[in-house]
């Protein structure tokens, strides 16, 4: 449909925009009292880093694709790291009777 | 054509903005189910940068995956532990997503400046387009092999690994003394098994 | 090859310049026309498939259906969406306006979307993107979020069991249906439709895909009917137990949408069962040998139109057939229940399509030239 | 060299053990597929059953325009004949809800009940004959009218008068086409349509069920005599 990607948005926009979401991300990580947004947030980040690698592998590698390579193994990784991270909310979810970040301190001294 | 370039730039704008203010909704809304929501429609503007990028594998790949499993998991798990609950509150919670949201602006801070200052390696080789999914395939069958199968090996292991946590262990038997287990007791667990000590 | 698509596009834009446009946009108005095209296409299969329904449905039941508007009852679908249409929008009290709106336009957009990678022939498909039926299964996958929505938002225990249960079903049947479509990919090694479908066409009827692959097509048909939410498998609107699952609040437009998408989705898995497995626009008799037969040359214009309009007609002959079959079969199975539902796919179908692929790629090795090198 | 004995012992019973095991699997398989190929087998009969139905014709009745023929003992709405009522309101001892409304008055001089009303609401009857069973002077009866809907269900309490009225009947109307009812079709005919309504009817009237049922009993009676004087002959 677009034939090239060379066009009026520089390498930078794309690293701008992906920066912009890894904080957000990071930010929501730190704030965020319930589990699940945590988890969100996470997804958040790999997703920033995500575009940073389609943005280099489509500027920088054209041909190679590397990046693409690289994208597709952390989307399976995302994959399964919801999946377990879900799976332990749930079960801590089990135990405790609810999702507060800040009542999971057994372990703080 | 000037009008494609002119399209392109729309449809990052459009897309950009949508990441941006969807992925501040995701951290900031109140309403856990809204940000769940949000965070689908982020994830589904992301596979249409891809499609910018020239990579609709991996877009397809995103919608699948993300929008498809990932977004609908969260969804789900939201639906199952959604009560309202009201948290306690905790001191100096304003200060501290002040100092954190100003660690985070000096982060971004500094990505932005590397982003610019760097001297990317323009223009690179052409893209290639529609044949990005067979190369895809090569790279995860030659010099990506054994990442590939890592990954997989992988995804059994959190695929076992989820269901191992998530399933409620309702057994007839013990499995040790071979006496019967009064279901109910596992059923009527209602108080937390740990006590909790925060409060 | 001459792809008549852009055949198409490029007379328009002569016509538009006739008209003193430029070509740029020519281009912009152009865009939006393949949308329409497959809108109308959708509707009008929807349409048809309705009257099918009902009338199928009497048939099986030793009664008339629908006699009086139009003959034969033709034009009863239409009065029912425009029942639909006029009919008051509610929007419950307490639920989410926002997501309740929402919820059926994201069921049915990517339904609508999927028929984007529909071929009807060699050259009469809207865009032949190279991922193709890979586009069908990531966009198909967007629907259970759909559905949650508007079973969140209607504020309504039924309607959340609903939604959740279709969500579970889409996604537990998403993946045997993934797998037996990529043992197609696999023979074909192509994610194009119109691949796959020429890849079929070399001895019409014996070299169909359903031949090579009789399992993938079982499994790729019962995933199929289990992701439109037909009987046996329209748990989340099983309305014995959940009223209309997801459904319940909805009335009017919003109603009409959901209607809608069930029945688009249904043509569109009949279309690409026919498209995967039968031979897609492909005449059970190779037309190459229809045309030696009658001595003319392959390349004569007759042909090409008679090519043409046969591709289009036993495209959608297959995918009706199907869908007559997906009426019959409604009216003779039972509906399953939720485990057995889920069982059914994750321990049934999961491990039976996994061999299927197995095989499949064995039988590639074994014998490459039967089973796509 | 016990040792190694104890070994190959333990070699063979694991060995044995693992064959045990891979038999349990494949047996399992076996199983799983027959259990496919019963379900696959019973859903095709199924379908097969569908498909015959299909080609079936249609036992629709087209209503307003064609209806069935109500059978002889049909428990329509109740006709009332209010010159034949005594007021004696055994009608309304044997409803089960008690329904028939009969407003009457003790004539003094006459010393004899003057009746000024009858109703029965047929939004509440059941429609179970009791009343017209029980009546003593037959003065109701039950019609094969079974029309009765209204807009208003207070207008479904019907009057003497409304009681009085001649039921329509479905054969008499020219505006509809009579059909006979599946019981009442010849043997190996299934669709009303194919049967003109005027054909006589198969089997018997009950009146005439009635003349037979009378014989055979007389006929069983001197039979039963027959019997006995044969057996008192032998006897003898």
């Amino acid at each position: 449909m677009i034939e090239t990607s060379q066009g009026l948005i520089p390498l930078q926009a794309y690293l701008i925009l992906a920066s912009l979401l890894f904080c957000i991300g990071v930010w929501g990580l730190i704030n965020s009292r319930n589990a699940v947004r945590v988890l969100m947030s996470i997804e958040l980040m790999l997703n920033a880093v995500n575009i940073n690698l389609m943005a280099f592998s489509s500027y920088l590698d054209g041909s190679l694709i590397r990046g693409q390579v690289f994208t597709v193994f952390v989307i399976t990784v995302a994959a399964a790291e919801a999946a377990v991270g879900l799976a332990i909310l749930l079960s801590l979810y089990r135990n405790r009777v609810t999702v507060d970040m800040e009542s999971f301190n057994l372990l703080k001294w | 054509m000037h009008i494609a370039q002119y399209t392109e730039l729309i449809c990052f704008i459009i897309l950009g903005a949508v990441i941006i203010i969807g992925s501040l909704g995701v951290v900031l809304l109140n309403n856990i189910v809204y940000s769940a929501f949000l965070l689908g429609g982020v994830f589904m503007s992301i596979a249409g940068l891809y499609l910018l990028l020239n990579a609709s594998f991996v877009a397809a790949a995103q919608v699948l995956v993300y929008v498809g499993a990932v977004n609908v998991l969260i969804i789900f798990a939201i639906m199952l532990v959604n009560k309202r609950e009201e948290l306690s509150p905790i001191k100096g919670l304003k200060l501290r997503r002040f100092i954190s949201g100003g660690v985070c602006a000096c982060l971004l801070g500094l990505l932005i400046r590397v982003n610019l200052t760097t001297k990317w390696n323009m223009p690179g080789p052409a893209s290639i387009g529609e044949g990005s999914t067979v190369r895809i395939g090569e790279h995860l069958f030659t010099d990506y092999l054994l990442p590939f199968e890592l990954a997989s090996v992988l995804l059994l292991m959190a695929m076992i690994g989820a269901i191992v946590l998530a399933r409620r262990d309702v057994l007839n038997t013990d499995e040790e003394t071979q006496e019967k287990i009064n279901q109910e007791i596992i059923e009527e667990k209602k108080q937390p098994l740990l006590i909790d000590q925060s409060s | 090859m001459v792809n008549s698509g852009l055949d198409i596009e490029l007379s328009f834009n002569q016509a538009m310049k006739g008209f003193g446009i430029s070509p740029e946009i020519a281009h912009l108005l152009w865009l939006p026309l393949p949308m329409l095209l497959v809108l109308i296409a959708a509707v009008i299969g929807v349409l048809v498939t309705v009257w099918l329904e009902r009338k199928v449905s009497a048939a099986a039941q030793q009664r008339i259906g629908p006699e009086y508007a139009g003959a034969l009852g033709i034009l009863q679908p239409m009065a029912d969406g425009l029942k639909l249409l006029v009919k008051e929008d509610i929007i419950p009290a307490r639920a989410d306006s926002l997501l309740f709106t929402l919820g059926p336009i994201l069921v049915l957009v990517p339904v609508i979307l999927s028929w984007l990678i529909v071929p009807f022939g060699q050259n009469l498909l809207i865009s032949n993107v190279g991922i193709g039926i890979f586009l069908w299964i990531a966009l198909s996958s967007i629907q259970p979020i759909g559905l949650l929505m508007s079973g969140y938002a209607s504020n309504n225990k039924y309607s959340l069991l609903g939604g959740l249960r279709a969500a579970a079903q889409s996604i537990s049947y998403e993946i045997p249906l993934a797998l037996s479509v990529l043992a197609i990919v696999l023979m074909t090694n192509s994610l194009s439709t119109v691949d796959i479908v020429q890849q079929q066409n070399g001895l019409g009827v014996i070299s169909w895909n359903i031949w090579r692959q009789p399992v993938g097509f079982l499994i790729f048909w019962i995933c199929a009917l289990a992701e439109c939410e037909r009987l046996p498998f329209d748990l989340p609107e099983a309305e014995e137990e959940l009223v209309a699952g997801y459904q319940t609040e909805y009335a009017g437009m919003k109603f009409a949408l959901f209607y809608l998408g069930s029945y688009i989705n249904l043509v569109l898995s009949a279309l690409l069962v026919s498209v995967l497995y039968l031979g897609g626009w492909g005449f059970p008799i190779p037309v190459e040998w229809l045309a030696s037969w009658l001595h003319q040359p392959i390349h004569s214009p007759i042909i090409e139109i008679l090519t043409g309009s046969i591709g289009i007609i036993m495209t959608i002959l297959k995918a009706y057939l199907l869908v007559f079959f997906a009426i019959l079969l409604r009216w003779t199975t039972p509906r399953v229940r939720i485990d057995q539902l889920l069982d059914l796919g994750w321990k049934f179908l999961l491990p039976i399509s996994l061999v299927n692929l197995l095989v499949t790629a064995s039988l590639k090795l074994a014998f490459p030239l039967a089973f796509g090198g | 060299m016990k040792k190694n004995d104890n070994w190959i012992n333990v070699n063979i019973r694991i060995s044995e053990i693992q064959f045990d095991l891979m038999m349990g699997f494949f047996q399992k398989i076996i199983d799983y597929t027959k259990d496919a190929i019963n379900a696959a087998s019973y859903l095709t009969q199924g379908l097969a059953v569908t498909f015959d139905h299909m080609r079936r014709r249609p036992v629709t009745v087209q209503y307003p325009y064609e209806k069935l023929i109500p059978s002889e003992r049909y428990r329509g709405r109740i006709h009332y004949e209010f010159d034949k009522c005594i007021a004696c309101e055994v009608c309304v001892r044997v409803c089960p809800i008690n329904l028939p409304v009969v407003d009457w008055v003790m004539n003094k001089e006459t010393k004899k009940k003057e009746l000024r009303n009858y109703s029965i609401d047929f939004g509440a009857c059941i429609f179970c004959g009791n009343c017209v069973e029980y009546c003593p002077t037959n003065c109701l009866s039950m019609t094969e009218e079974y029309e009765l809907a209204a807009f208003d269900r207070h207008s479904l309490n019907y009057d003497n008068v409304a009681l009085g009225r001649l039921p329509t009947s479905v054969t008499t109307d020219p505006s509809v086409q009579p059909l006979r009812e599946l019981a009442y079709l010849p043997k190996g005919k299934m669709d009303p349509h194919e049967v003109s309504p005027d054909d006589l009817r198969v089997g018997k009237l009950p009146a005439e069920v009635m003349d037979w049922m009378k014989t055979d009993a007389l006929n069983n009676q001197s039979q039963q005599v027959n019997s006995n004087e044969v057996k008192d002959t032998h006897l003898d």
